[in-house]
């Protein structure tokens, strides 16, 4: 089986798996599947980290798969600062990224105050929701001039992260 | 003392049970509803529910933990610190309950509520404090007045504040009064007081502290110094103990400051007498006093081999404190650094994550101490502080204690939520960090408010581990597709909006 | 020193890979095929196989070994304990290959596997020593006159012994021959020489030893004592700093004739003096000197502030003592106390046990500290060592360190195999224990060389959570069904059978 | 759904479970089902403790189903020597207990000695078999005074705990 995942400096790499009894054969290409990266053998450990053989020298790293990411961290890495990644899968992510326009709330909390109406022209920057959670306000800006086109929270609405604020076309060559 | 009751939650409802364990009392903690499965429930000998999620409605609220009290038969209350820790209603609710309150008796918490309040005091015996002004004049003119006066950059704090919530610096005029308001907004909310004050912004400050204990008999020491001049949005990440920044005699001149207002205001129980140290004039300021259990305070017990929960314990059931500090016994040795692990994105200007820990794994090496609230499994609700765990490494000099510190942080997994440790790493590397070049605006300063950019581009090591990603054979311990089976747990935050940089007011295209 | 090969399992290689962490030096693994999953393979940087699951084919394998280190680059060896750890042909296989080897060289090694060796280098100097025979002629009347000219009762020990194998105490002229036999076939087993000595043995007598250093430059130091005197099958099982049935004086004695040792020897590394303490004539008699780390040596460790294993491979590294080991900031504080946990039966003679351990719960409090070989879902094989964890508790004093182990082996589960938990939790419950009154032979005298009857009367909290036991409807996390992943995992014990008395030599049918 | 367990001093309950949304409502009785020993709430946290409920307190133990057998652990005990109890399930139990007469090695390891024959007869303590493992020997010795009917290892066997090692006939009368 095969799956594409994207690293987080942007770069696709290939994975191909065969199971078999002596663990899981793993190939990692990137470049388009040009250039190999690594070929390995795979095996679980019973508390679940995983062990990766290439000749003859195992390594151990610890993966989770939580929804269309996967979590990776590899305490053996040269750069400490690297030893856990986040990578994406990026042909079977089930939706796209929010459309253009779609403001959301970069953490889950209760709306405390919504300063817009429908219809309103702001300006970049200007405040337009607050969002409190653990007794911290995060002010929602507008990143862009232009025009409320629709309010999707009020206040006390509890909006969890990611979730749509409100839906602010960008002014018309202004 | 037979049963003591926590009235707390996370890794301090987990670190009093543990204390508790050691003198043969049994420990009682209480929840809320969101926190039923918690970690800290699990892990103490009894456990009653007190209410539905919201704080105000459970850990907040006086006559639910006074219920549990009586439901359990508990003879003691540890209020841990934040929640109901200061509050002197608690505690004479808790002291006219016949029970034995862990802290210092109300008479003594009210007055150093208010921070103005305490730096009254502390000028009173000569203390040096930072230069403030209160804003009880709400108009306009009197809150510019005020702030021009100080000179700016200054800092709005809360009265009645505590873990930097609704503390914020402002640099220029124009931006105050929006500020001011904003943090009467927090105060409000977090403290149930809008009352807030000015104070004039230290440049390059370190945050110096002192622990202190007193007994039920008058007697009170000091038990050393520590750092904690790491912080993110005025709440410190990292502490140490000792404070490397000062001489001998300045550090024993800091302690006796910190003693002398001890024995000013009477002190019982264990409590931080917290400093600015000004690196110009080497002068130490007065800032306030905590009169609890502080989150850092791991580092003074092992650097000095003194359990300062069990203190806690012991002065509360009125042992001299004769028996319970030897100051010979528990000279400091080596150092000792924290760091605070929060569920917070550190890329996205560290705003609190939530969500299902998917697989947690806590380092575990000699000389480092983990103290944890959450292991894998439990889940970070929005309800509540999202420290995830305490992790000290202790070391002969500070060299070795950040060499244990970058190894156990190397072992640390933390999978299904966001968390702090990449810039904590990243801190502990830092030539800056490294060398004790630090003060309280230095997070801010070299990673920015909006957090650094980190983890950008894994290595080789990397994309060899990359291999593992692939569906295999083997089943998958965890995985995120099982039912939810808890009400909060799809407050799922997906990592990826966060790394690819799709998060508040950025266009979701990129 | 870059990249530092661990010619060892379980607990001590995990060890030994963290202190590589602290020092920034890569770990390298090797493991037999049962051990292919096994901890200490997931903790280390990398790690190699080196053939099949008997140890004399993989970790005692010279050859084996030396290919894992030429296929990594390892340019340093760890030996741990045991295996080949007091090997001399692995020592200078290691130092003829242009590695560095960690311990003491092989011309001082060799003279110390020799037992009676060692004591005649001791009396040399003038230390006192068991009173003891050399067994060099088989003759069944040279054997029983020896003992004779002992007294009895006598101990029977190998040459090359170590961790109390085929060690045997005869009290009777009637059981010695016999005893012979079967302590010379162990030796020839485990330590490939089946040559013996006779020793006599010392009623009441504490073990104590003493820690030292020594530098590649001539420097050696003593880090002050330990007491093990707990032991079974002349294994110890709890160990503790410092000795409490010593006096100062006494104390600094011991000390120093461990230093002379050391010193007259020309040590180099970490080693440990052994000395047989008899509380009659309050003397102090030369056992032996183990030239490797030992498995007790955390409580040294926990009272100095002192990384011995760190400190090992920056000796072997060329570093001075005095970089290493200063006195003054090493004095030990305080108590500590270790258990080994060892998958073994102590209501069934101690007989080892095996199969896969399905629940692991270390503790995890302050002052605690746990050096485990395994955890949830690892299998324990009957190939090697069954021990599974040192737990190790710090306290002010002793009755603080055995109160914060007692709390901490509350906290520990081991659900799956049989282990010896229930005999340490009694042993640090006993009145002898508490009050200190201890010796080798405690153990047997209180709880019989067939072990304690214990856990026979679960309590009404017992009862109480009995309840748990039904099938229910969330599903089932661990479960003893799933097939075995493992080759070894078959091994399972059924502990139902020895605690319901169904053994060996026991009427089936109860 | 109702199961019968045995504890270690040989007392047998009854374990009658009830699931429902709430967690699962557990009846405990002894004497036969005649004394209502406890009803508790059954409630499993996502790290596999239990929570067990009883008039609004909740306590937390660990639990370990393996084979025929429960391992049950209570940090809580007041007792902390028997803070782990090992529980039998005793109608659902698929064997039962080895045979009269059938000698068990009480550990895993090796035969490193067989010192009787079949048809054999031995006196009471007299030593049988020699079993290794981990570089300590474990001597098997006859229990009774009887006949040896048969053997069932030889020399160099790998013997699991529990494996039988020969079948030894009581002496008749003697």
């Amino acid at each position: 089986m095969t799956i594409w995942l994207e690293t987080p400096a942007g770069h696709r790499v290939e994975v191909l798996t065969t199971p078999g009894p002596e663990g899981t054969r793993t190939v990692v290409r990137a470049g388009g599947g040009d250039v190999l990266v690594r070929e390995v053998m795979l095996r679980q450990a019973p508390n679940g980290d995983w062990m990766v053989e290439s000749g003859g020298v195992t390594r151990t790293v610890q993966v989770t798969e939580d929804r269309d990411v996967i979590w990776l961290s590899d305490p053996g890495a040269t750069d400490p600062r690297s030893a856990t990644v986040v990578l994406r899968k990026v042909m079977s992510r089930p939706s796209g990224p929010p459309a253009d326009r779609h403001l959301c709330t970069p953490m889950t909390g209760r709306v405390v105050s919504v300063a817009v109406k429908p219809g309103e022209q702001v300006r970049r920057g200007q405040a337009l929701v607050v969002v409190e959670a653990m007794k911290m306000e995060h002010v929602v800006r507008a990143p862009w001039d232009g025009t409320v086109e629709r309010l999707a929270c009020h206040v006390g609405l509890i909006v969890e992260t990611g979730g749509e604020l409100l839906v602010l076309d960008r002014a018309q060559a202004s | 003392m037979k049963k003591v009751l926590i009235a707390n939650r996370g890794e301090i409802a987990i670190r009093v049970a543990r204390a508790c364990r050691v003198l043969g009392l049994r420990s009682v903690a209480v929840y809320s509803e969101a926190d039923a499965m918690a970690r800290h429930v699990r892990k103490a000998d009894e456990a009653v529910c007190i209410g539905p999620p919201e704080p105000s409605k459970s850990y907040l609220d006086i006559d639910r933990v006074m219920d549990a009290v009586r439901k359990t038969g508990a003879d003691t209350v540890h209020p841990g610190y934040g929640f109901l820790s200061e509050n002197t209603d608690f505690a004479r609710a808790v002291i006219d309950a016949g029970l034995t309150w862990v802290g210092p008796p109300p008479g003594v918490i009210g007055p150093l509520q208010s921070k103005t309040g305490a730096k009254a005091q502390a000028e009173a015996i000569g203390l040096a404090t930072v230069p403030g002004a209160v804003l009880d004049d709400p108009a306009d003119e009197a809150v510019l007045a005020a702030a021009a006066s100080l000179g700016y950059p200054v800092i709005v704090k809360p009265e009645a504040g505590g873990g930097g919530k609704g503390m914020v610096r402002v640099d220029r005029p124009e931006d105050l009064l929006a500020a001011v308001a904003a943090a009467r907004r927090v105060a409000k909310g977090a403290f149930k007081s809008d009352g807030l004050f000015l104070e004039r912004h230290v440049g390059h400050a370190r945050h110096i502290e002192v622990q202190v204990l007193g007994d039920r008999h008058g007697q009170v020491t000091h038990v050393h110094d520590r750092e904690c001049s790491v912080q993110r949005r005025h709440q410190k990440i990292i502490e140490e103990s000792p404070c490397t920044a000062i001489t001998p005699a300045e550090r024993e001149q800091i302690c006796d400051m910190a003693y002398r207002f001890a024995s000013h205001v009477g002190y019982e129980g264990a409590g931080t007498v917290e400093f600015l140290w000004d690196p110009q004039t080497r002068k130490a300021c007065f800032l306030e006093m905590n009169t609890r259990i502080q989150v850092e305070h791991p580092v003074t017990e092992v650097v000095t081999g003194m359990d300062l929960v069990v203190a806690q314990l012991r002065l509360a059931a009125g042992e001299p404190l004769s028996r319970v500090w030897q100051p010979s016994e528990h000279l400091p040795r080596g150092h000792a650094i924290e760091v605070r692990l929060y569920a917070e994105d550190p890329a996205n200007g560290f705003l609190p994550q939530t969500g299902k820990l998917q697989r947690v794994i806590w380092p575990d090496a000699p000389f480092v101490r983990v103290d944890a609230g959450f292991e894998t499994g439990d889940v970070v609700s929005m309800h509540t502080d999202p420290m995830l765990a305490k992790i000290i490494a202790w070391g002969t000099d500070r060299n070795d204690a950040i060499a244990r510190l970058q190894g156990a942080l190397r072992e640390t997994v933390v999978h299904g939520v966001v968390c702090n440790l990449p810039i904590l790493v990243d801190i502990l590397h830092h030539p800056d960090f490294v060398s004790g070049n630090l003060h309280t605006t230095w997070v801010e300063e070299v990673y920015g408010i909006g957090g650094p950019a980190l983890g950008e581009s894994p290595d080789l090591e990397a994309l060899l581990a990359l291999a593992m990603a692939g569906p295999s054979g083997p089943p998958q311990r965890v995985s995120a597709r099982e039912p939810a089976s808890h009400p909060y747990s799809n407050g799922f935050v997906d990592p990826w909006a966060s790394i690819a940089g799709v998060g508040f007011g950025v266009d979701g295209s990129r």
